[in-house]
């Protein structure tokens, strides 16, 4: 078989989707994890063959397209359901089955309790499907039949506990703000269709130079709204306001789809279509600033978050905004390389902080932990692993990714951005550390016999008088979804979940190496030459001194290592310091914490006006105005009826008088003509 | 000679009379006798035509228009009375059963 | 002139008679025969004026082809009159079938009845048939006497009674009208002959003679007080309600079609010139009717009283055609009326079956959940209301779209053929109360008594065949009604 | 003298036939009635229509006013009682529409008045009127002729079947 | 096979098992049902012919027949099938099936005269579909009222009679303007060839002068408007869909809808091209406005079956949008969603229709939770909602992506706005589904609820294929379309053409009698003359 296969990538968690939707009752916990992981696991294996294969060929041949057959043509507009793999896709599809394949294996452990196994790994399986189908896509068209189905599984596993009302709602939060960037995208690729004719990437590529004038507005336009789309799937100002919320999922779903894959799919978009971006310099300049506030904006409300999975995920939104300022200033490859970068250790510290939830019996308010570095040895240690990959400390995997954007941006000149990127660097540093300090650090701040910490108070309630066995009350609230005992001392996870913390552990490490560039290896970089015949080498020459570069990195690690001191000096030797500052800045705090009541200003301006003009509409406009009328036709015919009945009196004089008017009108009319 | 247009005054205002008194009396038999006389004026026109076109339609169909309402009256006058033996009155204004 | 013709009558002469002859014969058999004991509760009367009125159809197809002008054009035979004349037998034989029963139970069930259902016949066969306003107005007094007494028949009933006053009252003050417009046409034109009128029209044009118009217009109220148009139609809901069901489904046919008829034969034959001066008039009128008609039946509880407005707009759609005017339209005029009278007859037919004995059950609120409890009842009722708001496949509606798309040729007649339409929106709202009452309310009170009987089913099912045919197959109906126009004496 | 004669019956016409309308007591007004059609009868005869003159009063005043006074008496009506502003409404508004009536009617006439043909088809009058009469109801108007005998007929079934016997009791309604 | 009469086989064959079911003793429930489902059967396999029969490469109609109806008229019995209305029909047979097996348990009372007048509706559609002359087209139009119309007022809900009416009233009322336009038009035919006819190709011939045409097309578009419903004319189908029974809902929402955009594509586009180049930007606001409004609506809805309703509304505002776009993608776009609408708003009728009959509330708030107590219906359920949302890889996708690029090819404006349509519709179907399925189960009845029954799932199985189908590989669909759609659009501009300029003839005269530029009107007038 010389065919390198593409369309099985994303067709075997499909198939495994259809047998355990078909077969999934007969065969078991064990069985649906085994068919689940290895349907991935499998996939996994056939990207690296697909990618082995591409990396044998020439730079100039290393596209594989493949056509499954025609989705639809209508006229002379055709959408063929056709996969593409080229270096930018192939290090999204290795990322994501890669990464999902772990955190497949992790999920088994981490949801081996949970009443609705089956489900969850019937929704994850679908979820890689989606995903593998968006970054194969070779169109726009069928890219965004992954993006919204990316969206859907995201939307039902943010619900998974779909008892849960906090679920469901933010479940359709992100699907309904993913939709309205959604919007936007379908819109940005009508542009394109309407001009280039075709959705297909190297037509419209190969094409648009000639039909658009660079920078001009139809092609900003269109970028643009191909940008809303993006804001939406990557959870940037102004429509990041789901990501947050959607730590509802349970943990693993956080980290494949909240960290790793999902979220980056906005990135991959934006640096798929870098030809279209760069000819619209004003569009790049608003997903940089975009991008550079998210990053900051989300790092601050980060500051000040208690609960271990939000923290993570404004991180997440930061990092994100990372991804695209990078690509705002030109950086597509830079962005890529963070994306995959941030996928190793962002899993990573979701599957730990999962872990540690585990371990805490659901708990995740992070003043409610401390000191489990011990009790939790191989967590603590591939945890911190993380963060100071996140931190930006060398040679760790972040480091290097945040470091060749923030080159960029300064080698681009734009120093505002830089400025901004450093300060969200040292804030990243310092709210990570936070979390690792009072998660693993300090003294325990739980009951150490076991009991819980906040002793299911909202669970009893829950459930109500009818008897539920230990099992069912799981399904029933957040993130307990297995049950094992109540209480019970803390201790470390079994080894289906502390495997694949290590495996990226190790990632994290090693995972930013690939790009290690200029100033230590002559030319380019492998990831740059990787992706050179997708992006191309031409944008980004500026060259910045050696010397610069230096400077610029050991720049980034002392800001870092500040951040680092400044949480390790806060949170654990002087806590008096946090609450003091939470006295200083009481204010300040009060709207980082509220996360700058973002939300409360959305419900305001957006989401009750429109309820309330629907109902509105329905009530007053629908019903009576307009269905108003009709039944007004209606009334007035019967009114008429009514009068005209009072003339039928009955009285042979009135209807004798009727005739006689009858003949002088009749008189009166040929009089007149 | 009498003019015809003179005699048509005649039977147009005879025939008001007529239309008046079918719209002013409530007495039935008095709004029949008003109605008599709307047949009359006719026949008078009739008549006056008659003798100005020298034929003799106009006269014949007087003389049926009197057979019409000799038969006329018989029936009207008996459902009169059938009404009278029903309700005691002739007066149309009390008779307004079916209406609306 | 010849004073005195000698009449020489040919064999088809005869039977183009026929009907008259027979009609009176049967009338006058009727009358004799009483002088013979019978049986209580025998059908005498039904069986001789059903074999007359399908004898009077036999003798007039027989001689369908021909034309002959009888009585120097007093009776003409033409296809309009062998049209009426059919159609006046088959109301009349439907009149006798739905009566059957009806006027047993209802216990007015003598030999008078059927006489003056004959005899009333005879009137419209004569106000079809004649081309002579002196036969027109005998014809229509023939017609009317024999309904005021017939509509007057329960005459120990109060509405009865009331009814025929009214009707009577009112009939002979419009016959008053109709008297002297004949006078003044006569002055006018110096005859009465409609086609010597026509004629003497055609070759004095003398449209603006204000003797001619006035004449003109008092014929229009007498034959309009016949067929209910606006404002002469409102004794119409009144004596429906009261006369007995059976007469009052064969007036609303019957007399509708009679006043029509001659209506038409005057507007083409003698009125045919100065016509187009009268179209916007008509339109008027044709509105008015309509409009008044559907308007007023929205709100009325008894079937008898709604569907004497809706034959009050019916009047009016029938109106348009004769608006529209010419051949064509009188041919548009004449298919609706034959239509119409089949359904409006059907309704009837089945309305005279609803209660037990003396008693009348005609209130909307009486067919509550008849329609599931006797199906077919409810489905032949559902069929004729759908029928009468002109709902396709049945034949009002093929009677409609002939009148407006006669109406349509005209530009100014344009608005009244949509106000027509959305008229006939209207009227849909109170044609399907009935249904709602038949199937979609539960039965309150007393339920009401079918009266079955096989004479009424007859007619039933023969309307409803014709209602049902003519709305799937109008060719052959369409034809006949343009041939009966063309081909006019 | 024609014309004063005619002047003077139609004045008599119009009087009688007035007080027809206004006389409160029906008795009263079948006398006028049958006044009234004397004096047009009388213009008949002045109008060269013997015939129809001659049977105006056998018909008219003869026949059918007693019949009208006969019914009268019969019920025993008394004098109407016609009071009230309900009949003083209809009153105004008969008289009214009647007033309008001819008014129109004048206008009307006065818009173009064509006297209409004069003698299109001259008569035999050969034997007087009411022979003349005689042969062209028997010869041309012979099928309405016979029409009006059936319609005799209609009307006598019809007052038999309407009048005779006394019906047992009033039906209400809905009975 | 040429000679048998196919489509009349097809038209009268339901009818004829109507007629039969109809006759069957009135409480033999089971094999009442059993016939009309085996009828039904029999119609759609029947039916299925025209999937692969009706040669997709050809634009013209196909299987004609013609018989003379009512020759004085020049109106004719004919029937002919192209790609559009053979793709309607099949909806029409299958939604048809669906719904009597649907219907086999809900309705208890009376089920002979239910199914029976089922089967006279599928006639009635189907004869709609089909025909090809304006008369007959005209008939099937109306006739189909009376059995929906019982359907609704004797099967229906609490104010079913409001509702009947209403429905019947509404459709009527736009109707006969259209029969008055119908008749313009046989008038103008015959004064134009001297033949009368109500051949509907022969009309496709018809020049009409552009003022003309106006009056005509608005009462025609008036007609279609509110049989789509379109924006104001839509009050009447959230009040026919509530009360009526779930198989009239279904069979409403799945196929009598069509028969407005069916409307628009067969007679009032093509015939009037002129003044559909003036209207078309009304109405495709109009139908801009419908979904934006549908879809507000709809979202504060406590009806479930009113939500869907509404969501109607929407959806088919997308339908006459494609249409106004008059583009090819427009064009199929349209077609499809019609087809999606069928299939899913059919679909979610059914649904709640489910929980109907065993909860007997179709409040939202009565629900919740039913995903733990019912979930293969909710599984379903959500199938079935993203379709209607427009997911991609689900039917729902196509057709809205299609008719928004026709859209946008027309007016950027017209897509921008309507493409907030698929924003809103996210938002009320996943909110009501949120409320439904999701949650605890917070009333005690529902937690009785039993699952899909094996003839439940049987129902919804083609539902779910078909929406898959459509979604994944819609291409067969589009091949037996696409060739008559661009007959339509072909034909659409080239009448245009053709009576914009034979209209300058006919204003010529009356231009030239301006004073102001009588040398410029005058040549095209001569140009016209000589044509």
């Amino acid at each position: 078989m010389n065919l390198p296969m593409l369309w099985i990538i994303p067709a075997l968690p499909l198939a495994a989707v259809a047998l355990n939707m078909l077969f999934g009752d007969r065969l078991g916990k064990k069985g649906t994890a085994f068919l689940a992981c290895g349907a991935v696991g499998l996939a996994f294996a056939f990207a690296v063959r697909a990618v082995l294969t591409l990396a044998g060929r020439s730079e100039e041949e290393r596209q594989i397209v493949e056509t499954a057959w025609t989705w639809f043509r209508v006229g002379d507009f055709s959408v063929d359901v056709s996969f593409l793999l080229d270096p930018l896709s192939a290090i999204m599809v290795l990322v994501v089955t890669g990464v999902g394949f772990l955190i497949h294996v992790y999920s088994t452990g981490y949801m081996a309790e949970d009443p609705s196994f089956r489900r969850f790994f019937l929704y994850l399986n679908l979820f890689m499907f989606a995903m593998l189908t968006l970054v194969l896509a070779d169109n726009y068209l069928l890219m965004f039949v992954g993006w919204e189905g990316v969206g859907l599984c995201s939307y039902l596993l943010i619900g998974f506990w779909y008892e849960k009302q906090s679920a469901t709602d933010a479940g359709k939060k992100a699907f309904i703000v993913n939709r309205i960037g959604d919007f936007g995208f379908l819109l940005g690729v009508m542009f394109l269709i309407a001009w280039t004719g075709s959705v297909n990437f190297e037509r419209v590529f190969a094409s648009a130079p000639h039909l658009f004038t660079a920078g001009g507005s139809i092609i900003t336009i269109a970028t643009l709204l191909m940008f809303l789309g993006a804001t939406g799937k990557s959870a940037q100002i102004p429509l990041y306001v789901w990501l947050p919320d959607a730590m509802e999922g349970p943990t693993p779903v956080s980290a494949l789809i909240h960290a790793a894959t999902m979220v980056t799919a906005g990135v991959y978009m934006v640096v798929r279509s870098h030809v279209l971006f760069e000819m619209a310099p004003v569009t790049l300049e608003v997903i940089a600033i975009v991008g550079a506030a998210t990053a900051l904006m989300a790092a601050t409300i980060g500051l000040v978050q208690n609960d271990i999975k939000r923290v993570l995920a404004y991180s997440t939104v930061s990092q994100l905004g990372y991804m695209f300022f990078a690509c705002g200033v030109g950086a597509f490859g830079a962005g890529i390389f963070h994306v995959m970068t941030h996928a190793f250790f962002k899993a990573l510290l979701f599957l730990g902080a999962g872990s540690v939830i585990y371990g805490m019996h659901h708990e995740q308010d992070m003043r409610k932990m401390g000191g489990l570095a011990t009790k939790m040895p191989v967590t603590h240690a591939t945890m911190l692993i993380a963060t100071i990959a996140i931190a930006g400390i060398p040679p760790f995997a972040g480091f290097w990714s945040k470091d060749e954007i923030l080159a960029k941006a300064f080698a681009t000149g734009h120093y505002g951005i830089f400025a901004a990127g450093l300060l969200g660097a040292v804030m990243t540093a310092f709210y990570m550390f936070r979390l690792y300090v009072l998660t693993f650090q300090g003294k325990a701040r739980f009951d150490e016999s076991g009991g819980h910490a906040h002793a299911h108070a909202h669970a009893a309630d829950a459930h109500g008088a009818h008897a539920h066995d230990a099992h069912g009350h799981a399904a029933a609230h957040d993130d307990h979804g297995h049950d094992h005992g109540h209480g019970g001392p803390v201790k470390e996870s079994p080894w289906n979940m502390t495997v694949p913390l290590s495996v990226l552990a190790v990632l994290s490490v090693i995972g930013g190496w690939v790009g290690i560039g200029k100033p230590f290896i002559e030319g380019e970089s492998w990831m740059g030459r990787w992706l050179e015949p997708v992006l191309g080498s031409g944008p980004h020459v500026h060259h910045l001194a050696v010397s610069t570069e230096f400077g610029l990195m050991g720049l980034s690690v002392a800001i870092a290592a500040f951040g680092i001191f400044m949480a390790f000096r806060a949170y654990l030797q002087q806590p008096s310091i946090a609450t003091a500052m939470h006295e200083r800045f009481g204010g300040v705090h009060r709207a980082l914490y509220n996360k700058y009541w973002v939300d409360e200003f959305y419900d305001a301006i957006a989401v009750n006006p429109i309820y309330q003009a629907s109902m509105r509409l329905w009530r007053f406009w629908d019903e009576k105005v307009v269905d108003g009328t009709v039944n007004g036709v209606g009334y007035f015919l019967e009114g008429v009826s009514a009068l005209l009945r009072l003339f039928q009196t009955g009285y042979v004089g009135t209807y004798a008088l009727f005739i006689a008017l009858g003949v002088l009108a009749l008189f009166l009319h040929f009089l007149r003509s | 000679m009498i003019p015809t247009e003179w005699v048509l005054a005649l039977s147009a205002v005879l025939f008001t009379i007529g239309v008046v008194g079918v719209l002013v009396r409530r007495n039935a038999l008095v709004i029949f006798m008003s109605i008599e006389l709307m047949l009359n004026a006719a026949n008078l026109a009739f008549v006056a035509f008659a003798r100005q076109q020298q034929s003799l339609d106009g006269q014949i169909f007087v003389f049926f228009v009197m057979t019409v309402a000799a038969a006329e009256v018989a029936v009207g006058l008996a459902i009169i009375v059938n009404l009278f033996r029903l309700r005691e009155t002739v007066f149309v204004d009390e008779i307004n059963l079916l209406k609306g | 002139m010849n004073i005195v013709p000698q009449p020489t009558f040919l064999a088809l002469d005869w039977w183009a008679l026929g009907p008259v002859i027979a009609l009176t014969v049967g009338a006058i058999l009727l009358l004799l025969l009483e002088f013979l004991p019978q049986r209580a509760n025998g059908n005498r009367g039904g069986i001789v004026s059903l074999l007359t009125f399908l004898f009077s159809g036999y003798a007039v197809w027989r001689v369908a082809g021909e034309k002959r002008e009888l009585f120097g054009g007093m009776f003409v035979h033409d296809p309009m009159t062998v049209f009426f004349t059919m159609l006046f037998c088959s109301v009349g034989l439907l009149a006798t079938l739905m009566s059957w029963d009806y006027v047993k139970r209802t216990k007015i069930n003598q030999a008078e009845y059927y006489a003056l259902l004959l005899s009333s016949v005879l009137g419209m066969i004569v106000m079809a048939a004649s081309n002579d306003l002196i036969t027109v107005f005998l014809g229509l007094e023939l017609m009317s006497l024999a309904l005021y007494v017939m509509v007057g028949f329960r005459r120990s009933r109060l509405e009865s009674n009331e009814a025929a006053l009214k009707y009577f009252l009112l009939g002979a003050f419009a016959s008053g009208f109709l008297l002297y417009g004949i006078a003044l046409l006569y002055g006018a034109t110096g005859t009465t002959n409609l086609a010597m009128i026509g004629a003497f029209l055609a070759d004095t044009p003398l449209s603006t003679n204000p003797m001619l118009l006035m004449g003109s217009l008092l014929v229009f109220v007498g034959f309009g007080f016949k067929v209910a148009a606006a404002p002469f139609h409102m004794w119409t809901p009144d004596v429906y309600e009261g006369a007995p069901t059976s007469v009052t489904g064969f007036m609303s046919a019957g007399a509708k079609a009679a006043g029509f008829a001659a209506l038409l034969r005057v507007a083409l034959r003698a009125l045919g010139p100065v016509m187009a001066d009268w179209t916007q008039m008509l339109a008027v009128i044709a509105f008015l009717t309509m409009t008044v008609g559907n308007v007023t039946a929205l709100l009325q509880g008894n079937l008898k009283r709604m569907l004497a407005y809706s034959s009050i707009a019916h009047a009016g759609y029938i109106l348009v055609a004769v608006a529209a005017g010419g051949p064509e339209g009188a041919s548009a005029a004449v298919f609706y009326l034959a239509t119409y009278s089949f359904m409006n007859i059907g309704a009837f037919a089945v309305l005279t079956m609803l209660g037990k004995g003396r008693e009348e059950r005609v209130l909307m609120s009486d067919l509550q959940g008849l329609g599931f409890r006797e199906p077919l009842l409810g489905l032949a009722l559902t069929a004729f209301m759908l029928s009468l708001a002109g709902i396709p496949p049945m034949a009002g509606f093929m009677g409609k779209l002939y009148i407006f798309g006669e109406a349509v040729k005209h530009p100014q007649l344009l608005w009244v053929v949509i106000a027509g339409v959305l008229n006939s929106v209207v009227s849909v709202y109170y044609y399907l109360r009935v249904t709602v009452a038949l199937y979609m309310k539960e039965p309150e009170g007393e339920p009401v008594g079918i009266s079955w009987g096989a004479p009424a089913v007859v007619a039933i099912v023969l309307t409803l065949a014709a209602t049902l045919y003519f709305g799937l197959q109008a060719q052959g109906l369409w034809i006949q009604a343009q041939n009966s126009v063309m081909g006019l004496l | 003298m024609v014309p004063y004669l005619f002047l003077g019956f139609a004045a008599m016409l119009l009087a009688t036939a007035l007080m027809v309308i206004l006389h409160k007591h029906p008795v009263t007004s079948a006398l006028f009635l049958v006044l009234s059609f004397s004096s047009l009868a009388g213009i008949y005869l002045l109008l060269q229509a013997e015939f129809v003159g001659m049977v105006q009063i056998i018909v008219y005043a003869g026949a059918i006013m007693v019949l009208f006074l006969f019914v009268i008496m019969y019920l025993n009506l008394p004098h109407d009682v016609e009071k009230g502003a309900q009949i003083a409404v209809r009153r105004g508004i008969g008289w009214m529409v009647g007033a309008l009536m001819l008014l129109f009617a004048g206008l009307l006439a006065k818009k173009g008045w064509v006297a209409g043909p004069a003698a299109t088809a001259p008569a035999d009058l050969s034997g007087g009127n009411a022979a003349a009469i005689g042969r062209v109801l028997y010869s041309r108007f012979l099928f309405p002729f016979e029409i009006t005998s059936i319609l005799l007929l209609v009307a006598m079934v019809g007052a038999i079947v309407m009048a005779k016997g006394r019906p047992a009791s009033p039906e209400g309604e809905g009975e | 096979m040429a000679q048998l009469p196919w489509l009349s086989l097809l038209v009268f064959f339901p009818l004829a098992a109507a007629i039969l079911v109809a006759i069957m003793p009135a409480n033999a429930h089971k094999p009442i049902r059993w016939w009309a489902t085996i009828a039904a059967l029999a119609e759609f396999v029947f039916s299925l012919p025209l999937w692969w029969r009706v040669i997709p490469g050809q634009a013209g109609f196909q299987f004609e027949e013609k018989l003379d109806w009512i020759p004085v008229l020049g109106a004719q019995y004919h029937l002919g099938v192209d790609g559009v209305s053979g793709l309607l029909a099949l909806l029409t047979t299958f939604t048809t099936l669906i719904a009597i097996i649907g219907a086999w348990t809900s309705v208890e009372k009376r089920s002979r005269e239910f199914f029976a007048l089922v089967l006279a509706l599928e006639a009635g559609m189907l004869g709609t579909f089909f025909c090809l002359d304006l008369l007959l087209f005209y008939v099937f139009w109306e006739a189909m009222l009376i059995p929906m119309y019982l359907l609704i007022g004797v099967w229906g809900g609490q104010r079913r009679v409001y509702a009947a009416v209403k429905f019947f009233l509404y459709t009527m009322a736009g109707s006969v303007l259209m029969l008055v336009a119908i008749l313009s038009l046989w008038f103008l035919q015959k004064q134009y060839s001297g033949i009368p006819t109500f051949d509907l190709q022969a009309f496709y011939q018809l020049p009409l002068a552009p003022s003309r045409q106006l009056w005509m097309f608005l009462a025609f578009a008036f007609a279609f408007a509110i049989k789509v419903p379109m924006f104001p004319l839509h009050t009447w189908l959230p009040d026919a869909h509530v009360e009526a029974p779930t198989a009239g809902s279904v069979i409403l929402a799945a196929v009598l809808l069509k028969m407005g955009t069916y409307g628009f594509l067969r007679f009032a586009m093509p015939l009037f091209p002129n003044a559909l180049e003036v209207c078309a930007p009304y109405i495709a606001w109009l139908a801009i406005i419908g979904i934006v409004y549908g879809a507000l609506v709809a979202m504060v809805q406590p009806d479930m079956k009113k939500l869907v309703a509404y969501s109607s509304v929407s959806h088919m505002g997308f339908v006459v949008l494609g249409l106004m776009a008059m583009n090819s993608q427009g064009f199929a776009g349209s077609m499809m969603t019609m087809l999606n609408h069928g299939v899913s708003t059919g679909a979610l009728f059914l649904l709640v229709g489910v929980i109907y009959e065993r909860r007997h509330t179709r409040k939202i708030a009565d629900f919740g939770g039913l995903w733990t107590v019912i979930p293969v219906y909710s599984v379903i359920f959500l199938v079935v909602m993203l379709s209607s949302v427009g997911l991609p890889g689900t039917n729902g996708f196509i057709g809205e992506f299609l008719v928004l690029l026709g859209a946008f090819k027309h007016s950027v404006w017209w897509a921008v706005v309507a493409a907030t349509g698929v924003i809103l519709s996210a938002c009320y179907m996943l909110w009501m589904f949120q409320r439904v399925v999701f949650g605890p189960v917070t009333h005690e009845e529902n937690r009785k609820l039993t699952d899909l029954s094996f003839r439940e799932r049987l129902v919804f199985a083609p539902l779910l294929v078909l929406i898959f189908w459509m979604g994944v590989a819609p291409q067969p669909f589009l091949d037996r379309m696409q060739p008559a759609l661009d007959r339509v659009l072909q034909m659409t501009n080239d009448r245009a053409q053709m009576m914009a300029q034979a209209d300058a003839t006919a204003t010529a005269p009356l231009a030239s009698r301006l004073p102001a530029a009588p040398a410029a009107v005058s040549v095209p007038a001569e140009q016209g003359g000589a044509r």
